[in-house]
């Protein structure tokens, strides 16, 4: 029995190490804040220009100017500092932030990215996905483990427009979670009643059972 | 000394404006954005405009009615989504988009206002970012040659802003803001209060006023959410029972 | 979360001195010193130190003790004029001194701690500064292409600081604390006053708290000032007949 | 009768514009402040990270922490900022200074500079002399017009080594302004009663008068 959605997110939680610097990507990703152990503090980095990002506002709090990258209204909690973008995304590049987690359309063993752009579908623009993967400490994705058409989306080498090359370093799909390790994938950890098969069959790269 | 505060944003803007102008634009889609500026820059009809913005504009609103109203030549950006009119008139090929990684975006910005030439990131390295550009190995590490981005025009909004420029943005709508008003020839601030030279300590300054040419003061803006989310108050008066 | 602050010094050193060091010190010559950290470096002993700072002390004083303690190996900054220590172990051979453009050595610290491999600066052109460097024209312009600055440990100290490393800084004192900051493998600042996280509004800090690994109270500094000039109250009480 | 010490300076600050951002080097250049005519209104920007520096303070003013780029104490006037040495230089580099004033060794005619280190005298460091001298908008430099032995100091190439390739506009000395022009100084004015023999032979350089 594979992960539900809220399983996977749990388990993305359980990526994060106590006093980490942590940079959530937009959409499923933004959800492993709502699962971060108890004992465990981390400050959250939205890269618009917020250090300690807290919860949604309550309804009388909202202020239009306190942001996150997904344009969602979010609060600030003590602590928290604002800067401009070249400072956000010298704390991105510099090595800053030791913890990204972002959504994946396709991750290859030796852990090059891509996130951004599917050719043929309307263009959106990479914002600050580039930066993220080439720049964070750690690279965890959370993906899907296999296309709507059953495609691989765990590969030997990628098919779709590159986000960075060799910056993943651990992927958590609905069926386990897998190290990027040159030129196969290690299974560090699989969802309950998932087998070596099912895992094998769905992946587009070597797999190796740690 | 001759003043740098305007009456209204079409008198700050008056002399400025002109077909083809390069124009940078602070916010983070429509959160932070000088409303006031834009609303002059539709009214006054100047066409074939460069926008320099993250997102230039979103649903319908901010920059993106510039594009409603064909004034957009090309768009220097990071993302469009959310945004169907860039995306309509970028398929239809009236508009040429070049988008940037935002990192890259925010730095080659601060380049251009900071007189550096050129610059080594490691973004982009192996994508279609780089293509066309220098790759270079440094100390081991592959980077892409990024070139200044510079501007005829920036309009920023700030929540204060003295009559020497010096600004103090909230929250998160500072963003791209000081660096564009680094990188433009004239930079025309409109900001939420004005107020007298002094009554900003100096170590509460977060943009120098000499960056500044131009300040309005426009004390309401729409300012627009795009994504309203809240959590429920536990146990509050008016809480969901 | 384990906490950053540290209740001397000395521990908050601890674990990160060894002989060899590289060592970045913010501070303008004696103004805006991490004080007690130079000190603690001064007890410890570590000798074959690179000390990155703009002027490696003055007039005996600050960095400057521990060029009297042999301490130094090399030394990169911009100026070391008003350094007798400095200039007789230069001249010796015994100190090896990189001068930079101070711009050049501010934006090279950035870059170390930005992530940028590198960059092309118009300052230096023609120069002995450009010795050995790559010179590239680019849209019309000479540029030297400089490169990163980093170091082990960075030293800074601010005028308040919260218990995640949040800083603020006082009047010139910021020079290049924040840069060297973000350059650091580890920065331990030293900060007049600690406070609770929350009495800094995020609009006010000026060097976000990531990039401080450690932090310490201390309270009392001497402040020395190199050249006191004063002017006279005109018609003050005190004022001269 | 060539120009006081103090006509030089007073000189010096006729080149101020209202409005203008100017940075005054260290030593007799700083003294340019003291001379500004009434009605002109500059904001005087300290490498060190100020913006907006005003006089000397009175004795119970002293700030050990409020220092120009000599390191003498000043004060902040209303409408200061202070900000980091890497902003402070990206002011320098990227055109945002209109007017720098600085002391002088060599000048040669098509505006090379040089006044950071004479060869076999103790070296100091260039400190921000370069990055004032390439990025300014417009510098103009104070020395006097011959070295003690009568050695010139406007001259045809420099013999000391650089600071920066044409960037100088304006030369003021005790003899005259002049403006490098390339292959010749132009001199725009004449101090009171000197000649032009006494400028042709005191500089290297061919001198035009206007």
């Amino acid at each position: 029995m594979s992960w539900s959605r809220d399983d996977l997110v749990r388990r993305a939680a359980a990526e994060v190490r106590d006093g980490q610097i942590v940079n959530l990507g937009i959409g499923l990703p933004t959800e492993v804040a709502n699962f971060i152990p108890p004992g465990v503090s981390v400050q959250l980095h939205s890269e618009n220009g917020l250090l300690g990002m807290g919860p949604f506002p309550y309804d009388d709090e909202v202020d239009p100017q306190l942001i996150n990258a997904g344009k969602q209204t979010v609060t600030a909690l003590p602590g928290a500092s604002t800067f401009d973008s070249a400072l956000s995304f010298a704390m991105i590049r510099g090595g800053h932030v030791d913890l990204a987690i972002l959504g994946g359309l396709e991750v290859a063993c030796n852990g090059d990215l891509a996130n951004w752009t599917v050719p043929g579908k309307l263009i959106t623009g990479m914002g600050g996905a580039m930066d993220l993967a080439a720049g964070a400490k750690r690279v965890v994705v959370l993906q899907s483990h296999v296309a709507k058409d059953g495609k691989p989306k765990l590969v030997a080498r990628l098919t779709l427009p590159v986000t960075a090359l060799a910056c993943v370093h651990r992927v958590i799909t609905e069926l386990g979670v897998f190290d990027a390790a040159g030129d196969h994938f290690v299974c560090v950890e699989r969802a309950p009643g998932v087998g070596d098969g099912e895992i094998t069959r769905g992946t587009g790269a070597p797999v190796r059972f740690a | 000394m001759s003043g740098k505060v305007y009456a209204t944003v079409d008198d700050a803007l008056a002399g400025v404006l002109r077909d083809g102008l390069r124009v940078m634009s602070g916010g983070f889609g429509l959160s932070g954005n000088a409303e006031a500026c834009i609303e002059a820059l539709a009214r006054s009809g100047v066409k074939g405009l460069t926008i320099i913005s993250n997102n230039c504009g979103n649903q319908g609103q901010g920059l993106a009615v510039l594009l409603k109203n064909r004034q957009v030549a090309q768009v220097v950006c990071s993302f469009i989504g959310g945004n169907p009119d860039l995306a309509e008139q970028y398929l239809a090929g009236t508009v040429k988009v070049e988008l940037n990684p935002q990192g890259t975006f925010a730095e080659r910005i601060r380049a251009g206002g900071a007189g550096i030439g050129g610059f080594y990131t490691p973004t982009g390295v192996g994508t279609v970012v780089a293509e066309g550009k220098e790759i270079r190995e440094l100390d081991g590490r592959r980077y892409v040659l990024e070139r200044p981005l510079r501007a005829d025009l920036a309009i920023v909004r700030a929540a204060v802003g003295d009559r020497l420029g010096n600004l103090r943005f909230h929250r998160t709508s500072r963003n791209f803001s000081p660096l564009m008003a680094m990188a433009a020839d004239v930079t025309v601030a409109e900001v939420d209060r004005l107020v007298e030279p002094g009554a900003l300590d100096p170590d509460d300054v977060h943009l120098p006023g000499l960056f500044v040419k131009r300040i309005v003061e426009v004390r309401t803006h729409k300012d627009v959410i795009e994504f309203r989310t809240t959590r429920p108050r536990p146990g509050g008066a008016g809480g969901a029972g």
